[in-house]
């Protein structure tokens, strides 16, 4: 039945439109953290009957049974985390009824985007619901209707168009020789055929596409825009989770079940991966502007999923996949502790900040956490997935590559080491003395995040069996 | 194919159609150029037996689209003489290139001879395109809604005017 | 209650009782300073009830869910004995000192925090583990380093995260070549998968390279001398008792009591102490900040131990060992004293006081012991190890490194007189009369206790040198166990 | 019968290549925001045509019917969408200059 994942999003959005307005304003938040909310729950239980028996009756009017894998089941998991901590994220910041209803509506059509991201189990369904998540996103983006909003906006809105283009290209070749843009058929293709150029032609356009829609060098010159410029509910989205779900899971899922490896792709993997993550981190090493500086993070981040991938070995998969979804619950953490700060003090240049842990230490003890966990400090989720993609690296006789993973994360902590004494280490700037705490719109879903991202790192042993290792069987 | 003559002289057409839309100084006879170049792939689509895209094509990019590109055109502020002018001088050094680079491109293109190198897929028997659309590709028909919402949210919240900005938070 | 579990015990209440202490600080201070102290008492008292079995020639294995978790031999439960002696020590001393500033509650969360993972370095059985509680004593350092939020102090505290991480990372690439040539991260696999065999040269350079960071030797030891700028009983806890240690026990654990190394590094690696430990007394002799000064003082100390390890034979590791903890001790002493003196007259530049010796008598009394055995004077505790590390170093014929030492021993005399004169004697400089008092009586307390301690340890070195004795013979029984199975007995 | 679809494919290709190029040096040439749009729109077309060409050759039309239905209705999306950020950003800079879109830099 995970058909239903699309199809009940669609119903309660359409529910939600129905005529009385002011108790749809009221309801649209809770119907949507219910939604995120069992998405989450079915994706812990990969053992349901949910995920396995066929549909029934309102599922069949998709005609459509994909089959769940575990790769499938941790991008739900993120994106159902997440998607519920954009809701709160979003009725901590926006303050009229009226536009939070809208944002909401949004919201729900980009988590359905997504989800249907996920299943898609055909190059053209797949190309359908990445413009869906994507059109949703530049609406999240302008929303405010800020002059940068629109910039971001815009490039947004261009770069990823071209990607999709480029990627409808490569779906057209790829029909040529396949007659069909089922996965299976096409990998029969391609394996029949690896040398034929229109082949080629289509997987480089198809890598080229994914590389825009991932934000990765040296096409990665929306993302910061996009990500700074974007309101705080509709930040934390688009890094935690629209990013990795549109480029990097597709890029995962294409090279595992489509394309499958060879040694010129494993090279251009890992270079664009390596390429990333370094120029992502010394680029994040200059920045003033507190969001700015995430959405460079997000770029190395980026890079390490990617190298991952380019180990080209059932741990590197692993590792990648594993740092994907760490990756969503960090950043999106780190996303809402900008938002936090940003509404408090009302800027968002880390130069003018400091002290502020004084006034809002939930906020900076979770961002502590999540930074280091970004930086790849043990006891913290992202120490094992870093970890497993540098013994991948390192197996598979890439030591360069994992020598520079690690040089990387010391630059990571580098900047965010730079990032928590501006704004929230060291003495109280001039100015915040009447400064807040947010409330508890915002401190919940932080605190959730950060013992997330805690318990990741602790409970790794059973969380690698259960959840990890099954992935083994994409290969 | 009926006359592989008239098919690559529609496929000229679209591309003179498609550098004159690039190439025209004002911006409203590019909208007329695009609108031009959709008519034209229209009649391709119709010879290469898409007779329901063509339609498709024609109603909604050929009408729509340039309807939309217009009602933009005309919402936002025209140029001023000098500001006209001193854009026309250096657009003319800009595009310059344009038909340059496509001659040589088709020239190199040419050269090359790209052919298909890979065997086309067996033919199976066609069905209806209306069936295959309900039949075969319904997830996409839920993304066409999903879109079209998705859309339609776009447009509300784009062109609502905002009467709400004091409560708006500062960004 | 059986043996594994006192070993556990030693690891988990400190680590997991220090996040409770934040929240039980917000509303009883006292509360929360005693279990502080007690958490920490609970690793000293598990090590010393663990030390008649380890030094029968026992050792304990901690498994969970079929992993082995920690592990206990006499070289692991003397290096826990040294370091939460000195801790607990230090935590009393907390409760005068750090009651006049503000962000206590995180200040006793990251101390025994600290003190918790420390135990966990050394109890560790898995290399994995041993980067995971590594890591984490950074994490703590750095709040604390930075616990005066100055900009300039965080500033400093960021740079000595960045080193010791950079040191770390380095040191788990070393890991993960291990992992690639053995197909394990457990130390007694490695050792099993090994047979006797030296490591890789490239394992050994980059762990070398970690341990080399985290104990401050040149020229990764920029760090340290800056840290000073931490409230004092945390610059003793950095790099008196626990910290810089972890290098050498790290050190002592992986190169000496695990595995072999290539011929080669017996000459590098003192070289590197050699180094060392001249070029920061040298610095020493010149600095006037009390704690840079003190902090230098360490390195050039850390230079001696490893100098000790690096000689090979069994009186050079016990030297080394020894060593270990009278320094402890003693720096531990002297950073107290400094504290003492700081926080009462508001100043870290010797030459600007003098004549403290009048009304902080206590204080001085305790500095000049500690220093005495800094220096190696018999009968205290310092002379003792001194003497071992010469007399290994004599014996294998490494003259060398007997000169070396003996050079290290003349500069340590001088520079930590010089500091005494300027400290305590002669005309006061300081502007305030009149001069300050002794600090507050459960400080005081402390700083006499490690003086006590520093010649007490002196005066019964029988039970120190007999736990010593024990652990280098189970050191050296491996080597010699390795190098039998191999069939070269030198 | 291959050799005529070897000569259409061959023929189609290059006439779909050299309108991409036009499209993409408009959109890289371009100052003015409605006309980069415009750029992608010949961008769609030449991408249509190559999926109209490739169901003709394949012999699946109606397969890729559906697609170009579908393509054709996000492509009214996202251009609507697109038009609204336009005026949108012609509305705070009242201009349509690209330059004018210089403020999030670094």
């Amino acid at each position: 039945m995970p058909a239903l994942l699309i199809l009940i999003p669609l119903l309660a959005i359409l529910a939600l439109n129905l005529p009385w307005k002011s108790l749809m304003n009221r309801l649209a938040f809770w119907v949507g953290l219910a939604l995120c909310l069992v998405q989450t729950g079915l994706a812990l239980q990969p053992q349901s009957r949910f995920w396995h028996s066929p549909s029934l009756w309102l599922g069949n009017l998709l005609l459509f049974e994909p089959s769940v894998d575990h790769l499938s089941l941790v991008m739900f998991l993120a994106i159902g985390i997440v998607g519920a901590v954009t809701l709160f994220v979003c009725r901590y910041s926006t303050a009229c009824a009226g536009n939070r209803f809208m944002v909401i509506n949004v919201l729900i059509l980009a988590l359905t985007g997504m989800n249907g991201v996920v299943l898609a189990n055909d190059l053209f369904s797949l190309y359908v619901f990445l413009e869906i998540t994507a059109v949703a996103s530049y609406i999240l983006i302008a929303f405010e209707k800020g002059r940068d909003a629109f910039e971001g906006a815009f490039k947004y809105l261009i770069l990823s168009a071209v990607a999709t283009v480029m990627i409808l290209a490569a779906l057209a070749l790829l029909m040529l020789t396949a007659g069909d843009l089922s996965f299976a058929a096409i990998q029969a293709a391609i394996a029949s055929s690896p040398h034929s150029r229109v082949v080629l032609a289509a997987i480089a356009l198809l890598m080229v596409g994914l590389f825009i829609k991932g934000g990765l060098v040296p096409f990665h010159g929306w993302l910061p825009d996009a990500y700074s410029a974007a309101p705080a509910a509709a930040s934390v989205l688009l890094a935690g989770i629209v990013t990795k779900t549109t480029g990097i899971y597709t890029l995962i899922r294409l090279v595992t079940s489509v394309i499958g490896y060879n040694d010129t792709l494993q090279t251009l993997l890992l270079f664009v991966g390596a390429a990333s993550m370094l120029i992502g981190a010394l680029a994040a090493l200059g920045q003033s502007d507190f969001k700015r500086m995430l959405a460079y993070s997000s770029i190395s981040q980026v890079g390490y999923m990617v190298l991952g991938l380019g180990a080209g070995t059932v741990l590197g998969m692993v590792g990648a996949i594993f740092h994907l979804f760490n990756h969503a619950i960090f950043k999106s953490l780190l996303f809402v502790n900008a938002a936090a700060v940003e509404q408090q003090s009302g800027t968002r240049d880390m130069n003018r900040m400091g002290g502020l842990a004084e006034k809002m230490p939930v906020t900076g003890w979770t961002s502590v956490v999540a930074f280091l966990s970004t930086a790849g400090i043990p006891p913290l989720a992202g120490f094992w997935s870093k970890l497993i993609i540098i013994v991948a690296l390192w197996e598979a006789g890439y030591t360069t590559y994992a020598a520079l993973a690690v040089l990387a994360s010391l630059l990571t902590l580098a900047y965010f080491l730079s990032m928590q004494r501006r704004v929230f280490f060291g003495k109280l700037a001039a100015g915040f003395e009447s400064l807040k705490e947010g409330n508890l719109w915002i401190l919940v879903p932080a605190c959730v995040l950060a013992l997330i991202t805690i318990g990741i790192g602790v409970g790794i042993p059973w969380l690698f069996e259960t959840f990890m290792l099954p992935i083994r069987s994409l290969l | 194919m009926t006359s592989p003559l008239l098919f690559v002289a529609l496929l000229m057409l679209l591309l003179l159609a498609g550098v004159w839309t690039v190439m025209t100084l004002n911006l409203l006879k590019s909208a007329i150029g695009l609108a031009i170049t959709s008519v034209l792939l229209t009649l391709l689509l119709f010879l290469l037996d898409a007779p329901l895209a063509g339609v498709f094509e024609l109603s909604v990019c050929a009408g729509l689209i340039t309807v939309v590109f217009i009602s933009a055109i005309s919402l936002t502020k025209p140029l001023t003489g000098p500001e006209a002018s001193e854009r026309d001088r250096s657009r003319v050094k800009r595009f310059f290139f344009l038909p340059i680079l496509i001659a040589g491109a088709a020239w190199v293109l040419y050269a090359l001879g790209l052919r298909l190198d890979s065997p086309l897929p067996p033919a199976i028997a066609e069905m209806d395109v209306r069936q295959v659309l309900w039949n075969v590709r319904r997830l996409d028909l839920v993304g066409q809604i999903l879109i079209i919402l998705a859309g339609v949210f776009g447009v509300v919240i784009l062109f609502k005017d905002r009467s709400d900005k004091k409560e708006a938070p500062k960004s | 209650m059986n043996l594994n579990g006192i070993l556990t015990l030693a690891v988990v209440v400190p680590f997991v009782g220090a996040f409770i202490l934040p929240v039980i600080g917000r509303w009883s201070e006292r509360l929360r300073n005693g279990l502080s102290l007690i958490f920490v008492l609970v690793s000293l008292v598990a090590a010393v009830a663990l030390i008649p079995t380890v030094t029968a020639g026992r050792t304990l294995l901690v498994q969970w869910a079929g992993f082995n978790l920690f592990y206990a031999d006499t070289l692991a439960v003397f290096m826990a004995f040294v370091s939460s002696l000195v801790g607990a020590i230090i935590v009393l001393y907390s409760f005068g000192y750090i009651r006049h500033y503000s962000w206590r509650n995180e200040y006793y969360f990251m101390v025994v925090l600290f003190l918790g993972s420390m135990m966990g370095i050394v109890f560790s059985r898995n290399l994995l583990i041993l980067y995971l509680f590594w890591e984490i004593t950074a994490i703590a350092c750095w709040r604390l380093i930075g616990f005066f939020r100055e900009k300039s102090y965080v500033l400093k505290a960021d740079k000595a995260f960045l080193v010791t991480v950079f040191g770390a990372l380095v040191m788990l690439l070393g890991f993960i070549t291990i992992y690639h040539q053995t197909g394990s991260f457990d130390l007694g696999q490695i050792q099993e998968t090994l047979q006797g065999q030296p490591i890789s040269n490239l394992a050994v350079t980059l762990i070398l390279f970690g341990i080399l960071s985290k104990s401050a030797t040149v020229p990764l030891h920029t760090w340290l001398p800056d840290a000073g700028v931490a409230p004092s009983p945390v610059t003793a806890l950095l790099h008196a008792a626990v910290l810089v240690k972890i290098g050498v026990y790290v050190y002592a654990r992986l190169f000496l009591a695990s595995w072999t190394i290539e011929p080669v590094w017996h000459t590098i690696i003192p070289a590197i102490a050699a180094v060392s430990a001249l070029v920061a007394a040298g610095a020493a002799l010149l600095e006037t900040d009390l704690k840079r000064l003190i902090a230098y003082s360490t390195i050039s100390q850390i230079g001696f131990i490893f100098l000790g390890l690096a000689i090979g034979n069994e009186i050079g590791i016990a030297g080394g060992l020894l060593y270990i903890l009278m320094h402890g001790i003693a720096k531990g002493g002297l950073f107290l004293c400094a504290g003492i003196i700081e926080q009462n007259t508001h100043t870290k530049d010797i030459t600007k006081m003098g004549g403290l010796i009048a009304t902080m008598p206590v204080t001085a009394v305790s500095f000049l012991l500690c220093a005495f055995s800094v220096m190696g004077i018999p009968p205290f505790g310092g002379f003792f190890s001194k003497y071992m590390v010469m007399t290994g170093a004599v014996t294998s014929g490494q003259i060398a490194i007997a000169l070396t030492f003996l050079v290290g021993a003349f500069l340590t005399i001088i520079y930590l007189f010089r500091v005494f004169t300027l400290v305590f004697f002669g005309e006061s400089k300081l502007a305030v009369r009149p001069l300050p008092a002794e600090g507050s009586p459960v400080m005081v307390f402390s700083v006499a206790l490690l003086g006590a301690l520093s010649i007490l340890s002196g005066l019964f070195i029988n039970f120190p040198s007999h736990f010593v004795q024990s652990a280098v013979q189970q050191i050296i029984w491996v080597q010699s166990a390795v190098n039998q199975i191999l069939g070269f007995i030198p | 019968m291959i050799e005529h679809l070897q000569a259409i494919f061959a023929t189609s290709i290059i006439f779909i290549i050299l309108l991409s190029v036009t499209a993409l040096y408009c959109m890289l040439v371009s100052r003015n925001l409605i006309r980069i749009l415009i750029g992608l729109e010949l961008l769609i077309k030449a991408v249509t045509l190559l999926i109209a060409l490739t169901g003709y050759l394949t012999g699946r039309m109606a397969l890729a019917q559906t697609f170009i239905i579908t393509l054709i209705v996000i492509e009214v999306v996202v251009i609507a969408i697109a038009a609204g950020i336009v005026i949108g950003a012609h509305r705070h800079n009242q201009s349509l200059d690209v330059r004018t879109l210089r403020n999030l830099k670094g």
